[in-house]
């Protein structure tokens, strides 16, 4: 019991509506959802490597990295989700835990740009591999889920539940796993990494604890969003403009709690679906304008709207 | 009494400045040891050296019969030798008690046991009694950043407590402390330390409190130790008066006792 | 029940959105429009030598079609398509495939669109192929090159059309005029930007090559820039450095211009004989600037090589386009109008079967494939890949300023038919360039 | 030998061209600490600004060289403008955030900016060739070098030495080293640091203007210049140290001359040079080749 707490509870909810929805969705909005939850376990990450006080402009390097290693099982004959989506997951987070011995020495916007040089090697990489469809990218296919290959609008249901329960599972880990002794040292390196050093514990091996997660959920967000879209290329995947979106919505749900990473991916979404719709030439100012507004006005993201309803709500109670 | 702390010959230069130059000392166990010297005389950077902060450039030190020499600030925390700061090192924005309960977890968890929960009652239970101990506990739910000086500086010494360490070095603990505070923080100090028993050394500036708590001086000078004596020797070391004390310190000795004018 | 009221908030703001924008969904068309995405390059570096273009001449024919003023042989069908109008969604094809994946859903099933004109880039219409066939969506793709459409990505299309030949067919047709016309050169390089596009041109023409001239060697340091890296000044001096003659070329866009003004400055275009594969989209923009003497292709019959072109339609659609734009017709602008012609095309040609009826979208798929039909300067024949892909008669020509006209004209032009330059229908384009061009018929 | 030149020339063009599209970046980072993206949008509105006023200017009957100063007002016009709008409408309000945040922020401004810049000058490209063509060209053998681009190592000396000369020289400079090294103490030393910000962050934006002004004659002007300049930026900046000046102008020449060499020796791996060498410099020295290495007190 004593691991059940409001968000908990809330979670669950949310997850078990989404589950009985998805028989009924559009089938644009489930699409919507399901790249909202790929991208929102990224930011979930983010905001994980943020709790440590640490921002890195790199991170569709993982994405990358999972979508790619998941497309290319394909490519070997490999279909079922559960082995792709976990390999992507695992080579993501074997190359974070690689590169995470050199980050993990760097701080604030070294740290932040580092990530962005490491990704813009892959991205060189990739576009120079002519085997890999170069920028063109190549296409995967509908996966199977345990013997079970579906079609048609069933991929993207079978696809969304599978997603759906894996991204609660991961969630409802995180936010559990804030609450320990090591999630807690988040805020303990975030505020005097000396103290921590001298309580008797690495920062260093703290921040590459949550490296090496972080870049673990890129990679599993990156195999879904493969799976998810059929097809990888590197400018979607690779580019640093990826890596500003997931720091987009990270800044966009706060790090207040971890159900708002979906919330603000899903709003990231809508925005662009329609800017894109209603503005196809401008979609960029509108984007770039909420963002904006969210900064100057909303500095800790659209969790605390939330938050201050919520008090507004309790006020006037007895 | 056995020896706890054996620092020979250590060296340390910062390309031509040298910051630390043949210092021999012995530690005792239960000693408590004042470390004296104007500012630049080399006392932090002693005590960067032994807790691990700064690798010198020559030297041996041991602890507890071991070489701590390349280990890590951590790694010697947790052998036991933990040490509080002249500026405070506490986590700024959250409340004294969370500051404490995450030293608790840090001293009391590892491996698997990281990721069990940061709170638990008997834990809380510990971070409450240590907070009476250094009588803190009216500030128990303050933001660190909120406390007035003294309190910050117990909470800073209250944190490295925590692992109940061999040594403790504590660095000024009453620097930026008004003069009436200082005797009764150190009250506070002396007594919650003494209930385990814990070999302290203190770098201070104050000769009043050096005389009043410490049993011996380590008086630092250009990077060199030039005395290591009983207090009331150390006080009267031609050396000392002149390279530390300065001329200028005139006091009356009204409670140890001993030599007059200064 | 205190926790369960509070975290309310979480479930409820999640589930509370999602069914809102849910209901919002099936904004229903009304029955007698057509609505056709038009996905085109509206921002960043593609949109001023294909995008907008491409645009233009997809608007100048839906307006007609509408209308009813299209020229002959359209000119008897009636307004619309199968007599219904056409509601044009013009969009942006920016943001890579990825994004247009999710872009083509949104269309598809949140605002019920019935078929698709566009993409532009190889790199798009490979995203998108896979997902149009399953969601069965009639996709026209009217530009994008790439061979690995229906030879890799799907090689049985249902719902998927490109109106105009592939790739391959660049390469072989550049190869051919180069055997034809500069019989004794001594060797070639290339200045290709290094991405999808400019691999695969740089290695068709090379293939082809090897076949048509075995002798003549390839540079080993054939140049590849960074797309969009707009400084070419040490390819340039590479490129003058290089004893090979003759220098293939897929810049399109600013980097082709860039690329122009900085090897006139230095007097590239007089020491090299240079080859551009895709250049006409930029040949009229730079008017006196444009290099002379220089080979040109436009990826077929169009833009620039379509200029002297005397057919009703042709004189109509270039004097509609500058009226309206105040420039010429680009190869963009021929290439998107072709493709919605297909589908004017289809439509009526499906309903005339129906009875006259508005015919369904297997009637439609089933009047495309394997017809020819009347594209804007030559006929396009869907006689590849079970009917599905497009092949047209391809030009290549040196370029020259006319001083009369005032205009960039094509001089010296070598018309190949289809059956020469592409593959035969079921034959893997790399595959048969490797083993000689089996089938070719010149 | 010739292809020994053709490196060191091809090379020295190549480094001019990265040093004033990074210095603009390296000097607000320097002063403000602030890892400017919308340095993009001020490279490319320079480019249009240049291209539109020179195309203009030559319709006139004025006299040809007068084109040089166009493009230098141009990149004035842009910068100041564009300086003081977002500094004062913008970033001042961000100064106490979080500096990943006022990333963010300038990465958003650089969207919107993208999309004016389409809204005033359309999709269609500028050119603004005439300058380049005023210039002529030098023969070395069978190569030919047009004096317009050679004309960017002068500009980069120019700009280089001038910025060094100014903070090292004038009063001003020591000023800014001040508020560089300390801001808090400059400001307790009545330094007004509201002030420094503003001229800082207009000189970065008049440099990164600049930039796109002097370039814009040699290039297509057109939709999409502004994103690559920034990855280039920021890799030389990377490369040199974040914020120093001669770091930017070291790990301009690093680049500008290997890539010189790939181009002539191996074109293939051109593509990598730039992210091979900011991989190396980031895998030895992390910091960068010129960055000081930063101290924390206890």
């Amino acid at each position: 019991m004593r691991y059940i707490d409001k968000t908990v509870v809330g979670l669950t909810i949310a997850f078990l509506a989404l589950l009985f929805a998805d028989f009924f969705m559009a089938e644009w909005m489930r699409f919507i959802g399901l790249q909202s939850l790929a991208r929102g376990t990224v930011a979930l990450g983010l905001l994980v490597l943020w709790r440590t006080g640490l921002v890195s402009f790199g991170h569709a390097l993982y994405f990358g990295f999972g979508a790619y290693a998941a497309a290319m099982l394909t490519l070997l004959g490999y279909h079922d989700a559960f082995f792709l989506v976990f390999a992507g997951t695992l080579v993501a987070g074997l190359l974070a835990f690689l590169l995470g011995f050199l980050l993990r020495r760097y701080r604030a916007i070294f740290f932040a740009l580092l990530n962005m040089a490491f990704s813009m090697i892959l991205y060189g990489v990739i576009v120079k591999t002519e085997a890999l469809g170069s920028t063109d990218g190549f296409s995967v296919l509908a996966p199977t889920f345990l013997g079970y290959a579906p079609e048609g609008e069933a991929v993207q249901t079978t696809l969304f539940l599978f997603t759906l329960v894996f991204t609660y599972l991961i969630t409802l880990s995180v936010h559990l796993y804030l609450k320990t002794t090591l999630g807690g040292m988040s805020m303990a390196v975030r505020e005097n990494e000396i103290r921590v050093e001298y309580l008797g514990y690495s920062a260093e091996k703290v921040i590459h604890v949550k490296y090496v997660f972080s870049g673990l959920v890129a990679g599993f967000g990156g195999a879904i969003m493969a799976l998810a879209i059929g097809q990888v290329d590197p400018d979607s995947m690779a580019n640093w403009t990826v890596s500003g979106e997931f720091v987009f919505i990270t800044i966009l749900s706060g790090i207040g709690n971890v159900a708002a990473t979906f919330i603000g991916a899903l709003v990231f979404e809508l925005i662009r679906t329609y800017a894109f719709e209603y503005a196809p030439q401008f979609w960029q100012f509108i984007l770039g304008g909420s963002l904006l507004a969210i900064i100057m006005f909303l500095p800790d993201g659209i969790w605390s709207v939330l938050s201050r309803l919520r008090k507004a709500e309790k006020a006037p109670s007895p | 009494m056995s020896v706890v702390l054996e620092v020979r010959d250590l060296q340390r230069s910062f390309g031509a400045v040298i910051a630390a130059k043949d210092i021999n000392v012995t530690v005792n166990e239960h000693e408590i040891i004042g470390i004296i010297g104007a500012n630049g005389a080399g006392k932090t950077t002693f005590v960067n050296m032994v807790t691990g902060y700064l690798k010198p450039t020559s030297g041996q030190i041991e602890f507890a019969g071991r070489s701590v020499i390349g280990l890590p600030p951590r790694e010697i925390t947790r052998l036991g030798i933990s040490r509080s700061f002249q500026v405070p090192q506490v986590f700024m924005s959250e409340s004294v008690f969370d500051n404490l309960l995450m030293a608790y977890a840090i001293a009391e968890e590892t491996g698997v046991g990281l990721l069990s929960p940061l709170y638990n009652d008997e834990r809380a239970e510990r971070v409450d009694s240590h907070l009476r101990r250094y009588q803190i506990a009216e500030y128990r739910n303050a933001m660190a950043s909120t406390l007035p000086q003294g309190t910050r500086k117990l909470l800073d010494i209250a944190m490295a407590a925590v692992r109940k360490p061999t040594i403790l070095m504590l660095d000024e603990p009453t620097s930026g402390i008004s003069v009436e505070e200082k005797f009764g923080l150190m009250d506070i100090i002396m007594d919650a330390l003494r209930v385990d028993d814990t070999t302290v050394l203190f770098i201070e500036h104050d000769m009043e409190i050096v005389e009043r708590y410490v049993s011996r001086v380590l008086a630092f000078y250009q990077g060199e130790v030039i005395c290591d004596a009983p207090t009331a020797e150390a006080m009267v070391d031609p050396g000392v008066r002149e390279f530390v004390i300065g001329e200028e310190y005139h006091r009356t000795r009204t409670e140890t006792g001993g030599s007059e004018h200064a | 029940m205190q926790i369960m009221k509070r975290s309310g908030g979480i479930a409820l703001l999640a589930t509370g959105l999602a069914a809102a924008i849910g209901l919002t969904a099936g904004m229903a068309n009304a029955a007698d429009k057509v609505v056709m995405a038009v996905p085109t390059f509206l921002t960043g570096a593609g949109a001023p030598a294909f995008g907008v273009p491409a645009r233009n001449g997809a608007e100048v024919i839906i307006e007609a079609i509408n209308k009813g003023t299209l020229p002959a042989p359209y000119d008897k069908s009636g307004k619309g398509l199968a007599g219904r109008q056409i509601q044009a969604v013009i969009y942006d094809e920016s943001g890579g495939g990825v994004k247009q994946v999710a872009e083509f859903r949104n269309k598809v099933q949140k605002q019920g669109v019935d078929l698709f004109v566009g993409y532009i880039s190889s790199g798009t219409c490979a995203a998108i192929t896979p997902v149009a066939e399953e969601l069965k969506m009639l996709t026209i793709f009217p530009i994008c090159g790439t061979p690995r459409i229906f030879e890799e990505i799907n090689t049985n299309p249902k719902y998927v059309f490109r109106t105009m030949g592939h790739a391959t067919a660049d390469g072989v047709a550049e190869a051919h005029y180069v055997k034809a016309n500069m019989a004794d050169v001594k060797g070639y390089t290339g200045i290709n930007q290094n991405y999808a596009w400019g691999q695969d041109s740089w290695r068709d023409f090379d293939l082809a090559m090897k076949q048509l001239m075995p002798s003549v060697p390839a540079s080993d340091k054939a140049q590849w820039p960074k797309i969009f890296s707009g400084q070419y000044g040490a390819e340039i001096s590479a490129l003058m450095l290089s004893k090979e003659p003759l220098v293939h070329s897929s810049l399109w866009g600013g980097d082709l211009e860039a690329f122009i003004f900085q090897g006139s400055a230095r007097g590239l275009f007089r020491k090299k004989k240079l080859l551009f594969s895709v250049a006409d989209t930029s040949v009229y923009r730079l008017g006196k600037k444009v290099p002379t003497g220089v080979i040109l292709g436009a990826r077929g019959p169009y833009g620039i090589f379509a200029a002297n072109v005397d057919t009703p339609l042709n004189n109509w659609f270039r004097k509609v386009y500058i009226d309206r734009y105040s420039v010429p017709p680009v190869g963009g602008s021929y290439q998107a109008a072709q493709g919605v012609l297909a589908a004017k095309f289809a439509y009526d040609k499906a309903a005339a079967a129906n009875g006259g009826k508005f015919p369904s979208k297997d009637q439609v798929i089933a009047a495309l494939e394997g017809a020819t039909y009347q594209g804007i300067a030559a006929e396009v024949h869907m006689n590849r890949s079970n009917g599905h892909q497009a092949a047209t008669i391809h030009q290549i020509g040196i370029l020259e300023w006319d001083k009369d006209a005032g205009e960039p004209i094509m001089t010296n032009v070598t018309t190949f038919p289809a059956d020469c330059v592409m593959p035969p229908p079921g034959v893997n384009g790399t595959e048969w360039l490797k083993g000689g061009m089996k089938g070719a018929k010149c | 030998m010739l292809t020994l030149i053709a490196i060191l020339v091809d090379g020295l063009i190549y480094s001019s061209y990265l040093f004033m599209v990074a210095v603009g970046l390296t000097v607000i980072f320097g002063v403000m600490k602030i890892l400017n993206v919308t340095h993009g949008s001020f490279y490319a509105f320079g480019a249009y600004m240049s291209a539109t006023l020179v195309g203009i200017y030559y319709q006139t009957d004025l006299p040809e060289f007068g084109g040089f100063l166009v493009i230098f007002g141009a990149a004035l016009i842009v910068g100041v403008f564009f300086g003081v709008i977002l500094e004062r409408g913008l970033l001042r309000f961000l100064y106490h955030r979080d500096e990943h945040i006022i990333v963010l922020a300038t990465f958003a401004m650089f969207l919107v900016l993208e999309d004016v810049l389409l809204m005033i000058w359309g999709t269609d490209p500028y050119y603004a060739t005439e300058p380049m063509g005023l210039l002529g060209f030098i023969d070395i053998e069978v190569l030919s070098y047009d004096v317009y681009r050679l004309s960017f190592i002068a500009l980069a000396v120019v700009v280089g030495l001038g910025l060094w000369l100014g903070l090292t020289r004038t009063k001003w400079g020591k000023v800014l080293l001040a508020v560089i090294f300390d801001r808090e103490i400059s400001q307790a030393m009545g330094v007004n640091v509201t002030v420094v910000f503003l001229v800082t962050f207009v000189i970065g934006s008049i440099l990164g203007a600049l930039g796109g002004a002097y370039i814009a004659p040699t290039i297509s002007v057109s939709p999409g210049i502004g994103v690559e300049v920034i990855v280039l930026a920021f890799a030389v900046v990377v490369i040199g140290g974040m914020g120093s000046i001669p770091g930017a102008m070291i790990g301009s020449l690093l680049v500008g001359i290997s890539r010189a060499a790939a181009v002539h020796q191996f074109p293939e791996i051109e593509l990598f040079v730039i992210y091979a060498i900011m991989a190396a410099v980031l895998a030895f020295r992390p910091e960068g080749l010129f960055a000081p290495a930063q101290a924390r007190k206890i």
